[in-house]
């Protein structure tokens, strides 16, 4: 295998687990260990307690969540959580998350002088209140928020951007000029299911992101979409749950890829993924 | 924990629409304890996308028991699992419920909540007194009862239907029970959401009662990584089904 | 059950079968004879051969088509197609497509003395050259498009939205303002696969539009929050295939769902569907 | 046309991984034709999705047979199917092959495109003389011998791996056979795109003969609502496999 680089970050294989799917870093940490690199659950500023259940509702070839990134804030993550983190063999890659550019910009003043590998600068995540809100739907937000992440660290930067009613070319364009070394495609659709015996929907966080096999068409259209128009290393991500999958990823121009629900299935799906995109390559 | 490929036997239907299967997987049965669960992928395909959570209902030193109710895709398929056949198995997953010696110990279970109760009944047998309170439709559906007989020094039945026991919900033989529960050190209840809230919020009056409830929750990956499976703690936050449960101390949870 | 209309057209119940998915309505006619209304296959002014083979890809739960407007132009669908449509006892939509407000409004005026119940505006098919130049990601050529066939014909117009990388209440308040009576929702996501053995695109058409199940939780989210923010009846689609999945688009606010992809696997959906539809009804 | 629930039976693994089965569905059978072919809805789950096409390899007044090769997640399904289980078919499918009269009739197969010439086979026998070509991968592969010694004058065959028959592919013997064909009035072929494509473009220089193919295409619904299944034809514009074929006069379209 030729040396995969985002910038000076090596990672020993192309395979990536995504946020939200592995919890901080914290379990499995064998599997972990053997893959290119972990991104952990989304941290905010301030602890968030994260939606009422239910969380989860299964869809055909995919799941609904809306965990609501449930998370004890970056503080604790730092004093309570990181230091477990210290052994881990792979890059650690911290999923952030915030409202604004001033709160990422915090986060990642927070995060710049411990030992974790790259930044994730989670703009599209679906589980929030109001959805036209979502920065990653903004290319102007998007360049403010990068802009001011990039001003505070050395870090890699990878933006995880969204496909929800935006051209994640525009968006990906604004990173780029802000300043990002890679970006991530895609997080979650914007999706809902309603319980047709109460009317309600069914989640907690009433509406959820979709995420799963369902959805890797469209996730593998949108990397090969922006990797033909935009030099920006990219991190493919949605659907994954085989090594075919990974090489059509590749194939579609991202050099890395991110699993995620596939990790729900079984948490040792990475390791399967690798063993078999190792037995593929020879 | 550890994920296996599992062998079925012994699938029998002991009641309408509900069955027990044996799955042999001598690590995870060696290490399982009363309280826990597994995940089990029921296919190779990926519809539907997600492993069920199914009570571990006992154990032999090489084998684990499942009793489920047939209602949904998934159940569907393992219905149709033949003996031989195999099925991939993530376990023993949730927290062991801690043993006790010398109780009087009182077991409640609603419907498919007898399942996990089994496997805790024989472990606490040895030690303890156990009366058990059941409830169930009706009396095809009151499953398991020739297992219970031995363990038990009481059994209690309901039926909504009346056709065994007292006519009505378990929880009103449980409640009626104030003798009982009085001698009681605690009560382990599994079984449908709706009761399990109802006895965490009745008002016993009996300030030592622990109440120990077995929770069920919309899981991702029942092992700790989705954040997927809240329940609300009395204060502020949630745990976890999967990690901190499934079975809880109802003192410390929201319902 | 209560009376169903669009202005003052009346559906005898909510299904409509798709465009695209089933012929021009001269197939089955007994099926489609007791729907609410069939949509023909997109009608173009110039006859369009379609794409190459193959046009057709499984994915998760799903398909990918590149069939790409195969039709015989307009002209030969009135002299050839429509004669045989007389004896139809159902709404017969035609579903007309073009690449500008000109053609749109040719397509309109050819149709308009025939005897078609309503005229659907495809702004949506992803089967197009420049998927940047899909009309229904404009709000502005949106508007064109719609006002320029509601100038051309008094008939029912409905306007078939994508929420390809845009957000359709945009689109829909565009096509509001410009006289629709009615929206559709959705057409088809962006989608592509990847053949691992040569590295090419499988389909012929190089991408396609993905359908079925697996867009479902995200095109009932869209019906879901457009329904929500504007008051224009609303036609629910995107991966329907019980009567179960009926119910959430209507609790979710739409008026009438088309079925589309539910008809390829079994050309009777539509008739199992509603027998379970009146059976859940009582 | 219709839709139908059949019944499975007679499963049996006719080769290395490929399997006939018959398919109780009277009204299908009664109607079927040489060169249809039915759509199965594998499963009553939405994955896989779409049906899968399989050719009519033979009926009888109840039954049709089919004759597939487990290549993916659709045959996998199939293969699983025990006798009595049952199947959603859709059929027949596709344009009947025209019958003929006193000629010399070549067939030619290649790999499992042996299985509807043999329902074709069976049809044209009575009034017309038969020869076949038939090449597969190696022995084992060589299935329906048995079934096809009565129906043919002649049998060549060929395999990959000379285990059987001359070393090579089917299109060696048969464009070596110059004298079968001069006096043929026609040629039917059936296996994989390219065997049909190399002998569609070969110069014969035999003007009278009639090239007949069995195309394959990916196809959506199978029934002519999609626009699925095109072939080019020969000038502009395409053909729909599933109601203008699935076997095409070769010199109607371009491949
Ligand atoms: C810790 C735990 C232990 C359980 N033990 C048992 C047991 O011993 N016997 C038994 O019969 N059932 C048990 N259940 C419930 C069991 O998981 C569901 O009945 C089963 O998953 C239904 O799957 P399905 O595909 O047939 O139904 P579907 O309705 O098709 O399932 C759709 C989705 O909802 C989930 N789901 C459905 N019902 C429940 C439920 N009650 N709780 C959590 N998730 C659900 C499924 O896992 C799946 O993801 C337990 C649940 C949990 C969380
Ligand atoms: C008119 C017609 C007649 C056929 N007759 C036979 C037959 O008698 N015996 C036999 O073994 N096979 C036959 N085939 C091919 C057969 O349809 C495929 O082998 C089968 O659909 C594979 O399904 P799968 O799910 O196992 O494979 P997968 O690869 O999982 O299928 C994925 C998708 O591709 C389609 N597909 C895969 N291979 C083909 C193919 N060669 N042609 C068209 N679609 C394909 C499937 O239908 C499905 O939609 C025929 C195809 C056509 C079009
Ligand atoms: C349960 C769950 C929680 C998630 N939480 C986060 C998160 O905190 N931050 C984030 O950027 N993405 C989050 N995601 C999105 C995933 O990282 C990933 O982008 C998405 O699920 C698509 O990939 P997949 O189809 O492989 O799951 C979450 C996804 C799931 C299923
Ligand atoms: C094979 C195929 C062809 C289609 N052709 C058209 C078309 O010509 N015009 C159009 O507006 N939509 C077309 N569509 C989109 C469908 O009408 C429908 O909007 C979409 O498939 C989503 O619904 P579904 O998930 O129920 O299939 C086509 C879809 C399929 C699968
Ligand atoms: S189910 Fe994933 S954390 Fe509990
Ligand atoms: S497969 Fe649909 S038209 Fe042929």
């Amino acid at each position: 295998m030729t040396k995969i680089k985002i910038k000076n970050l090596e990672f020993k294989n192309p395979l990536v687990l995504a946020s939200g799917t592995f919890s901080f870093g914290d379990k499995f940490i064998s599997v972990a260990n053997q893959m290119g690199g972990i991104v952990t659950k989304g941290i905010t500023l301030k602890p968030r307690m994260g939606n009422p259940s239910p969380r989860i509702y299964e869809t055909a070839s995919g799941i609904l969540n809306s965990v609501g990134l449930e998370n004890p804030g970056v503080d604790k993550f730092c004093t309570n959580i990181l230091p477990e983190l210290k052994s881990l063999k792979t890059n650690l890659i911290v999923n952030i998350s915030g409202n604004s550019p001033q709160e990422f910009k915090a986060l990642a003043q927070r995060l710049d002088d411990t030992e974790i590998d790259a930044l994730e600068i989670n703009i599209s995540c679906p589980n929030i209140r109001d959805c036209n809100k979502m920065i990653g739907r903004d290319p102007k937000q998007t360049y403010k928020v990068v802009r001011a992440v990039r001003k505070q660290t050395k870090k890699i930067i990878i933006t995880k951007l969204t496909a929800n009613f935006i051209d994640p070319l525009i968006t990906a364009q604004a990173a780029n000029d802000a300043g990002t070394d890679a970006i991530c495609l895609i997080n979650t659709l914007y999706g809902i299911a309603l319980d047709t015996k109460t009317g309600k929907p069914f989640l907690g966080g009433v509406t959820g992101g979709l995420s799963g096999p369902a959805i890797k068409p469209f996730a593998l259209y949108c990397v090969w979409y922006v990797a033909s128009r935009i030099k920006l290393p990219i991190i493919g991500c949605g659907g994954i749950v085989s090594a075919q999958d990974v090489k059509e990823y590749l194939l579609a121009g991202s050099k890395l890829v991110e699993i995620g629900s596939a990790n729900l299935r079984n948490p040792y799906a990475g390791l399967e993924i690798l063993k078999e995109l190792n037995r593929l390559r020879g | 924990m550890i994920r296996k490929q599992a062998v079925v036997y012994g699938k029998e239907e002991i009641g309408p629409g509900i069955y027990s299967m044996w799955l042999k997987c001598p690590q995870i049965a060696r290490t399982a304890k009363p309280g826990q669960f597994v995940q089990i992928a029921v296919n190779d395909s990926y519809e539907p996308f997600l492993s069920r959570p199914l009570s571990i209902a006992d154990t032999t030193n090489n084998t684990i028991r499942i009793i489920y109710r047939v209602i949904g895709k998934g159940t569907e398929i393992l219905k149709a699992k033949k003996d031989g056949e195999t099925l991939l198995i993530l376990g023993p997953l949730g927290k062991a419920i801690t043993p006790v010696k010398n109780k009087n110990i009182v077991l409640c279970a609603g419907g498919l909540g007898i399942a996990p109760l089994l496997y805790l009944a024989k472990n606490l047998k040895k030690n303890n007194n156990l009366i058990l309170f059941y409830g169930a439709r009706n009396e095809s559906e009151l499953i398991l009862l020739k297992e219970f007989k031995p363990l038990c020094d009481k059994i209690f039945l309901s039926t909504d239907d009346g056709s065994k026991g007292r006519k009505g919900f378990v929880t009103d033989i449980l409640f009626s029970a104030h003798d009982i529960l009085a001698n009681a050190y605690c009560l382990y209840i599994a079984g449908p959401s709706e009761m399990i809230k109802k006895i965490s919020n009745y008002k016993f009056r009996l300030s030592h009662l622990k109440l120990f409830g077995f929770l069920e929750e919309r899981m991702g990956c029942g092992c700790g990584i989705c954040f997927g499976c809240a329940v609300k703690k009395r204060g502020n936050g949630y745990l976890r089904v999967c990690t901190d449960g499934p079975v809880f101390d109802l003192s410390k949870v929201a319902l």
